[in-house]
């Protein structure tokens, strides 16, 4: 009994370092973005205003009960994947509940929170809404793929479903890392990691949200709030996952966070070169090379 | 016992005397006639019963006190006495339908009447070769002048063009006769058949007596002139061609068939084919009712001729086939000609006023049902061991043919059963004096009574096998009840066979109790909806049990005829089922032609499977050797057409989604699950190790793999919704047959899973769905919207069962996908294992266009005032919500038994369990553990947005960007109509109808060539002569050059 | 011309398949077992001097049974077939003069000679259908000679009833009496050759004569001219 | 010369081929009942012919015959054929009512005018 | 009997026959036609004599060419008086 109270302070304890280096990557990104165009960029701490400013104000309206959900499967979905990655490897305290459900689980587990927020803008009954949802729907079908193909592919290297084990196999230097034994399911991986981090190129669908009509005026006060901290740490879990799967896991905290950082990077790197896709562009993207460079990884290892 | 000749000598007798009433005093006349037939179809019966009884042995009467060959003999064995009192009652039943012509004609009629039936019982009865030329000549020239009845210019024409064809072959059959005689030196039968001189004597005297017998059968490209007669005379002339002419001819047939020696045999089994594809093929573009019913009793009769042609190989069984056959086809013929007497409109169509006439529209459809050789009827069994035989004689391509021209007769049949049914285009009433209506009960009866005695003769010792048919036949009966009753006694039956099957099957054999669970169980909450409908809902309860006794009975099957016979019933039911829906005559049609062809392509391959084993039980499946690829092909294609796989797909959406709302969900979430039973069975008989990569596996990997890529894309783009659903159930049929088809312990695991979920789900959708179409009456999506308001419940459960569809973590469907992952990696089908992954996360665009486009966004102004769904809608979905629940947090429980029950089968890496983590060698997987978490931090935020925000005022959906004027159309805003617009540009080719158009351009050529053959019946009496003389010259020569 | 080639072509098939049957035939020299017995114990069993009549009455009595019902069908089909149809009413004109009288002179011999037919069929060639042709043919003639007079319609029916029923007693009473139906021995066989001989055969032979006689008249007469049509 | 029997053969056969010639080709009711006619009368000759022995006499035992068995033709093929007449009879009776019946609707004694029933 | 008399005329009988069976099929008048098939069945009768047959050659002479003829013009006045 006494090890769940203490598991569920460390978890909780990762869940506050993730979330404010999170929240210091956007701003540290968002500056390097600036000054490549030649602007000064954020302050470092805007992040943590904006939101403070959030939970501060009090929400003033509502579409429903579907509409509240939204935001609510939104946060389960970035906090559940959280719950279930493995952090740091070889300490039981940053493993969360890693034990509880292995790749499949965090692989399916996308998809929870983004069904909730495709509900809950839907139900807002702003049909931007309804378009960018069937954006991003179509878009992740195909995103999907190189990404199960890359992970059949590691799960037959490495014989295992676990994330951990995978880890655990990785570990001893940069020669063992799986980017360097098997580059070209690596390959149709990150390809589809731009997809997952909808960045850059494959922004479109959260294009409404710039527009001042877009569904996120709706959502305000503490909804917005939850749906910018949800943000946040999806970003970390999700660079976290990749860590994990292509460049050995992390011994330690910098370890974790130099790579992450890094990781996003490449999104940003690429994100500022391409301009936006447009759906079909996208989608054939994807069904274009990732999906060859997946396919040549099954066929490598049938 | 009163001796066979007294039928001549009364029937002569009275006609003779007959002549004394002038016009005057028809009375008396009238009562002599009825006395004689009574009293001829009283020694019919009467040698009948002798016979029957068994003490009685075949007797040979002698005419003129002298020995046969001196003189002429009639025989009266077994067989005569069922021809004769089938002859004889159709002649009293022909009789009494025909009142009211005697009573206008007067006595010449009723001689030519009586003469007509004594002429076809001699012909039955008479061992003598010259007086068949007689008797055969008295009943041509009684039926051609039978024709003159209705006296208009069609019926004298038909007559004519019969009589010079009957003159003709009557001719030959003399020059025939005389050449018998001078080589064979007699005239009696018995003799002529062992006489070695007809032999000696070259091929041509054989050929001249054979030839005319089957031309008097009316072969195929030589029978214009019978056609005509079918069409143009009075229904009851139809009748008694189709009933009392054709059964007395083929008899004849059999008789004669040993002179032509064994090419004698292969000639007439050839020529019956013939016959049997020509004339169903002509039959297809039929439009008039009585032309069809004369192509499809032509076509009978030629099924009759391969059976007399087959005798050699057939044996001692071929009496008992060609009797199963003749007997449906005597009883439904008749009762379809008179029907069409009464209806006596010439259009398909016109059949619709039946449905004012709830009894003869029963016997409509039952005569229709047995005519095209489906179980529980007599002719079904006369083909099953046709079939058997011919598989166990080991000549496929008979079986291919056979099996061809009856699914060709299935499609003519069924489509005029449609118009029977649904058809409301009707103007006219009709009138149904009793004395025509008495005839077609007293043939319904008969019919009824054979079932009884074939089911009793195959089945006598397993009857209690079919006490779920007799229930849902008790339903027939109980149809005039009130519709809340009859639903309350059908699921008192349900449960109570529900019990049976729980004490049967659990512990004994669990994969049958599994599936007995999703039959029967979901039988009862699929019924439960039925409770909303008012009145007597005719025909429903009746349909549905039969669906569920068929269900139920394929699961308790032993051997390959109970389960075909289960198979069938349940096409019955759930053909009668789905054509109930508003417009559903054309896919209800095509539903039923694919069950058929299924079915046909299953019972040929069940052949192949039981030529040289013992039995027929089910372990034969296992070990087939006749063609063995070829068997578990045949068989996979007849349960894959139930399942809907990938190019035997198109008949599912239009079926489902036009069927009733409480329909649906039985056909789709139930009946989907019998083809994957079978398809269990089947691959049981292939066997674990046999199929590490058996031939059929694989494609069936492979199409399991594409039905499921497909059906998921194209349930993406629908704009109904119920077709929305039943393009998904296509698609998660695909997954079953894919995970089924790994064949190995996690493969078959997870197929388990998914047969357990889809089950679930899609009935819960289905039912939503149903309930939320019962308020708004439309199917298009883009209609429906903002209905979380008006309908929260349903909202609910469907959102659960979408949540379930998609696999997403804390419910079971999660399950599902994890064990295929494993199941997949460990079998390396890496290429497939992606397209069903691909296929699976499409599931998700069209979950989401489900849920928004019907629940979410705007409400329609229309829809303001609508309730929620009924309650009777929503206790079935809260019942399998709770199912999902149940399966989600603890799924051990389920999958544990699952587990015992493969590693049967399959014992090799099982799924372990340590304290509720499921283990494989790849992976882990704590169901528990995982909803635990998840639903604690669900509600901890919840809690707290609920907290923080509680203030909040409710604002309706339309003072959005607007700021409060609502749009004055309120369908702009709600984006449901093509929603995927984007990605149809992108992947919308795969859903392109090609199958559609080649199972489109298949339908059209069938029909093409069907209308090109009718073409040679121009309607010139000539030419009719001219085809008679050309078949008989053309056969002659192939047969002279082949030898 | 295509059309009569093959038209051809099918009837030189047909005379090629009667050709592969006869080709070889050629008389035999003995008669075959049943005829043999016909010839030698058959005159006795039946005792009629005329074997085909023996044949045609005793042996084979179901055929002529069959045959005398055939005709007796024709009549009743073209009786309710014909009489049905309203055709004009042809005004009789008269027949001609010397119609008239060969017709007084002829009818008395070729009735005679008709009787005389199916009287003896037994013993010398003829039989109750030659002898009821010949009577038709006499009736004919003199209804042809003067047609105002018309045929009183009833008479033939009756008769032909009553012959008929008379046909089938015979038969019921080969039965009861002799050894099968239309067994000839009901009343004895008598010697061959003399008039009262052959059993039953002469009597049946009058009666298939009287029939024969009527119903073919009555088919002439129905063909000629359609009484009034008196179906209601 | 040609035995008798293979004359009548001969007749008979080329009687039955021209009858079924004529009911093929000739458009007229009336000639289709006459070649009907022909047909049955070469059948009748073959019948006989068949039914013949050489220099043999009528199965008729009067005075002139003394031992039958030795002497007579085959009685039975004259029984059929005697019956088979009154049939052709019979039958070319009831064609004819047909083709007065037909006549009366179209006015044309031509058989191709009556197509009514086709397909 | 097989007398060479017998044989010669059963050749020239059998010719008419046929000749008169053409005549019966082509002619264009429709009684010239009956009387030819008449004339066949007479024929036939004496055919039937040769053949010794004389119950059959009684038949087919009073039938055949007797009553179907009578049989035979009665239609035909039939069918013309319908006609006009």
């Amino acid at each position: 009994m006494e090890n769940i109270a203490a598991k569920l302070l460390w978890t909780f304890l990762g869940l506050l370092i993730v979330l404010n280096w999170g929240m210091l990557k956007t701003s540290i990104v968002r500056k390097i973005v600036a000054r490549v165009g030649g602007r000064y960029g954020i302050r470092w701490y805007q992040p943590w205003i904006n939101l403070i400013k959030l939970y501060g104000t009090r929400g003033q309206l509502s579409h429903g009960v579907m509409f509240y959900l939204g935001p609510v499967f939104r946060i389960a979905g970035g906090v559940g994947l959280f719950l279930f990655m493995p952090l740091i490897f070889g300490d039981p305290r940053w493993s969360n509940f890693a034990f509880a459900g292995d790749l499949i689980l965090l692989l399916y587990f996308k998809f929870f929170g983004m069904l909730g927020m495709a509900l809950g803008a839907g139900e807002g009954g702003h049909p931007y809404s309804a378009i960018g949802v069937s954006r991003g729907l179509s878009q992740y079908t195909t995103v999907e793929i190189p990404f199960t193909l890359g992970i059949i592919a590691l799960a037959v290297q490495y014989d295992t479903l676990s994330l951990t084990e995978m880890v655990a196999a990785q570990q001893g230097g940069i020669a063992n890392w799986t980017i360097v034994t098997n580059p070209i399911a690596s390959a149709a991986l990150l390809f589809s990691m731009l997809g997952i981090f909808m960045h850059a190129p494959f922004d479109l669908v959260k294009a409404p949200n710039e527009i001042p009509i877009g569904p996120p005026t709706e959502y305000h006060g503490s909804y917005l709030g939850v749906l910018r901290t949800n943000a946040a740490i999806m970003h970390i879990t999700e660079a976290v996952l990749f860590m994990n799967l292509l460049f050995g896991g992390a011994n330690n905290w910098i370890e974790l966070i130099i790579k992450t950082f890094l990781i996003y990077f490449i999104t940003v790197f690429i994100g500022v070169v391409f301009p936006r896709f447009r759906i079909e562009q996208s989608v054939r993207f994807f069904l274009g090379v990732p999906l060859i460079l997946g396919i040549l990884a099954i066929i490598l290892i049938m | 016992m009163v001796t066979p000749i007294y039928i001549i000598a009364i029937a002569l007798g009275i006609a003779f005397s007959l002549g004394f009433f002038s016009k005057g005093s028809k009375g008396i006349a009238s009562s002599l006639f009825y006395l004689a037939l009574t009293a001829l179809t009283a020694i019919a019966g009467q040698w009948l019963i002798a016979f029957l009884t068994g003490d009685q042995s075949t007797v040979e009467v002698f005419t003129s006190g002298f020995k046969p060959p001196f003189s002429i003999s009639l025989q009266m064995g077994f067989e005569e006495a069922v021809l004769l009192s089938m002859i004889n009652i159709a002649g009293l039943l022909g009789a009494v339908y025909l009142f009211d012509q005697f009573k206008k004609y007067g006595a010449h009629l009723m001689i030519t009447y009586l003469l007509l039936i004594m002429g076809l019982d001699v012909i039955v009865m008479t061992r003598d070769l010259f007086n068949l030329f007689v008797f055969l000549e008295i009943a041509s020239i009684a039926m051609a002048g039978m024709a003159l009845i209705t006296n208009e210019g069609k019926s004298v024409q038909a007559g004519f063009k019969y009589l010079t064809a009957t003159a003709i072959i009557s001719a030959f059959f003399l020059i025939g006769i005389i050449f018998a005689y001078n080589f064979g030196d007699s005239l009696y039968i018995n003799e002529l058949l062992m006489s070695e001189g007809i032999l000696k004597a070259g091929m041509v005297v054989s050929f001249l007596i054979i030839m005319p017998l089957i031309l008097e059968l009316k072969p195929f490209p030589a029978n214009g002139w019978g056609l005509d007669m079918y069409q143009a005379t009075h229904p009851a002339v139809g009748a008694l061609l189709s009933g009392a002419s054709v059964t007395a001819s083929a008899y004849v047939l059999y008789k004669l068939a040993p002179l032509g020696g064994e090419i004698g045999y292969q000639v007439i089994a050839i020529l019956g084919l013939i016959t049997f594809l020509g004339s169903n093929l002509a039959g297809l573009k039929q439009s008039h009712t009585r032309r069809m019913l004369g192509y499809s009793s032509i076509a009978q009769t030629g099924l009759v001729m391969i059976v007399i042609g087959l005798q050699p190989m057939l044996g001692e069984m071929t009496l008992w086939i060609a009797f199963s056959i003749l007997i449906t086809n005597f009883l439904a013929k008749s009762g379809l000609f008179w029907l069409a007497g009464i209806i006596n409109k010439d259009e398909l169509k016109s059949w619709g006023i039946l449905r004012k006439h709830p009894i003869l529209l029963f016997l409509f459809v039952m005569f229709v049902i047995a005519l095209s050789g489906l179980p529980p009827f007599p002719a079904f069994f006369g083909k099953w061991e046709l079939i058997m035989a011919l598989a166990n004689s080991g000549n496929a391509w008979w079986i291919g043919l056979i099996l061809l021209g009856s699914l060709i007769e299935a499609v003519y049949l069924f489509r005029w059963v449609g118009y029977g049914i649904k058809d409301k285009s009707f103007d006219f009433s009709i009138n149904c004096s009793t004395y025509k209506t008495i005839p077609i009960y007293i043939m319904g009866a008969g019919l009824i009574a054979f079932v009884g005695y074939y089911l009793n003769h195959y089945f006598g010792d397993v009857v209690w096998y079919f006490i779920p048919l007799a229930f849902a036949a008790l339903m027939f009966i109980l149809d005039f009840l009130p519709a809340k009753l009859k639903n309350i006694i059908a699921i008192i039956g349900m449960g109570g066979y529900a019990y049976y099957m729980y004490d049967h099957f659990l512990g004994v054999d669990n994969l049958r109790f599994f599936f007995a669970l999703i039959f029967i169980v979901g039988g009862i909450l699929t019924l439960i909806p039925g409770f909303t409908k008012s009145g007597k809902r005719l025909g429903f309860y009746p349909a549905a049990l039969l669906m569920f006794s068929g269900l139920g009975m394929l699961i308790s099957a032993t051997d390959l005829l109970q389960f075909f016979i289960a198979w069938e019933i349940m096409t019955i039911g759930s053909y009668l089922l789905i054509i109930r829906g508003k417009n559903s005559i054309k896919h209800a049609f095509s539903y039923m032609l694919f069950s058929l062809g299924g079915a046909f392509t299953m019972l040929a391959g069940f052949a192949f499977a039981q030529s040289g084993n013992p039995g027929i039980g089910l372990e034969v499946l296992s070990n087939m050797n006749y063609l063995p690829g070829l068997a578990a092909a045949l068989i996979a294609i007849g349960f894959m057409t139930k399942t809907a796989s990938l190019g035997l797909h198109i008949w599912l959406p239009g079926a489902h989604a036009e069927a009733e709302s409480d329909v649906s969900p039985m056909v789709s979430a139930i009946l989907l699950k019998a083809g994957v039973f079978g398809i269990i069975l089947l691959f049981i008989g292939i066997g674990a190790e046999a199929a590490t990569n058996h031939p059929l596996t694989y494609t069936l990997g492979w199409l399991g793999a594409l039905t499921a890529l497909i059906g998921n894309l194209g349930a993406a783009f629908q704009e109904d919704a119920k077709r929305l659903l039943a393009w998904s159930s296509i698609g998660q049929l695909g997954y079953i047959l894919f995970a089924f088809s790994i064949m190995t312990h996690l493969g078959w695991l997870a197929g388990l899973t998914y047969t357990a979920n889809h089950a679930a789900f899609k009935a819960i959708l289905f039912l939503g769905i149903g309930g939320v179409v019962f308020r708004t009456k439309t199917h298009n999506m883009y209609e429906m919207g903002g209905l979380i308001k008006k309908m929260p419940l349903t909202f609910i459960t469907v959102l659960f069962a979408i949540i379930t569809l998609a696999g997403i973590p804390p419910l079971s469907g999660f399950a599902g996908k994890w064990l295929f992952y494993n199941a997949v990696i460990m079998k390396e089908w890496y290429l497939q294992g992606t397209i069903v992954f691909f296929a699976g996360i499409i599931a998700f665009l069209y979950s989401f266009r489900i849920l928004y486009a019907v629940f979410l966004g705007h409400l329609k102004d229309k829809h303001r005032k609508i309730k929620e769904a009924p309650i009777w809608y929503l206790i079935p979905q809260f019942l399998l919500m709770g199912f999902i629940m149940l399966f989600s947090m603890q799924p051990e429980l389920i999958l544990r038994p699952f587990g015992d029950m493969i590693s049967a089968y399959f014992p090799t890496d099982a799924l372990t369990w340590d304290n509720g983590t499921a283990l494989t060698s790849l992976g882990y997987w704590n169901g528990f553990r995982v909803g635990v978490i998840i639903f604690i931090l669900f509600g901890i935020l919840f809690g707290w947005l609920f907290l923080t925000s509680r203030k909040v005022k409710k604002i309706k959906s339309f003072n959005i960007v607007y700021a409060g004027e609502a749009p004055e159309r309120p369908e702009t805003t709600h984006m449901a109509h093509n929603l995927f617009a984007g990605y149809n540009k992108a992947l919308g080719f795969l859903v392109a109808p090609g199958i559609t158009n080649i199972w489109k351009w298949i339908d059209e050529s069938t029909h093409d060539l069907g209308d090109f053959i009718r073409r040679i019946y121009t309607g010139n009496a000539q030419t009719y002569l001219v085809h008679i003389v050309a078949y008989t010259v053309i056969v002659f020569m192939l047969i002279n050059f082949s030898i | 011309m295509i059309k009569k080639l093959t038209f051809l072509a099918l009837i030189a098939g047909f005379g090629y398949m009667l050709w592969t049957g006869l080709a070889k035939y050629n008389a035999a020299e003995s008669l075959n077992r049943i005829s043999s017995y016909y010839a030698q114990d058959g005159l006795e069993e039946v005792g009629a001097a005329n074997l085909v009549t023996a044949v045609v009455v005793t042996y084979r009595g179901l055929d002529t049974l069959g045959e005398v019902s055939i005709l007796f069908l024709t009549a009743s089909i073209l009786g309710f077939f014909l009489v049905s149809g309203k055709g004009p009413k042809i005004p009789l004109q008269d027949s001609s003069e010397i119609l008239k009288t060969a017709s007084k002179l002829l009818e008395p011999i070729i009735l005679l000679f008709g009787i005389y037919v199916f009287i003896n069929g037994h013993l010398t060639p003829g039989g109750g259908f030659q002898g009821g042709a010949i009577l038709a043919s006499a009736l004919i003639l003199a209804y042809l000679a003067n047609p105002k007079e018309g045929i009183n319609k009833s008479i033939f029916r009756i008769t032909e009833s009553i012959s008929g029923v008379v046909f089938i007693l015979i038969g019921i009473l080969g039965i009861v009496l002799a050894g099968g139906f239309l067994d000839n021995r009901i009343i004895p066989v008598g010697s061959i050759g003399d008039l009262i001989s052959a059993g039953i055969i002469p009597i049946i032979y009058i009666f298939v004569g009287m029939k024969v006689g009527a119903e073919l008249t009555s088919i002439v007469t129905n063909l000629k001219h359609s009484p009034k049509n008196n179906v209601e | 010369m040609m035995a008798l029997e293979h004359i009548t053969l001969i007749i008979g056969s080329s009687l039955i081929l021209l009858g079924l010639w004529g009911l093929i080709t000739q458009k007229n009711l009336i000639k289709i009942v006459i070649s009907f006619t022909l047909v049955d009368a070469g059948i009748h000759i073959l019948m006989i012919s068949l039914g013949y022995l050489k220099n043999r006499t009528a199965p008729i035992v009067d005075g002139t015959i003394d031992n039958a068995v030795e002497q007579i033709v085959d009685p039975i093929p004259q029984a059929m054929v005697l019956t088979a007449i009154v049939i052709g009879l019979g039958i070319t009776a009831l064609m004819l009512s047909f083709v007065i019946r037909l006549a009366k609707d179209k006015n044309s004694l031509n058989v191709s005018n009556f197509k009514d029933l086709k397909w | 009997m097989e007398t060479n008399l017998n044989i010669i005329l059963a050749i020239v009988i059998g010719v008419l026959a046929l000749v008169f069976a053409i005549i019966a099929i082509y002619h264009k008048k429709l009684s010239v036609a009956i009387i030819a098939s008449g004339a066949v069945s007479l024929m036939a009768s004496i055919l039937f004599l040769l053949l010794s047959a004389p119950d059959v050659a009684m038949t087919e002479a009073a039938i055949g060419s007797g009553l179907s003829v009578i049989i035979f013009f009665y239609a035909l006045s039939k069918i013309r008086k319908q006609h006009d």
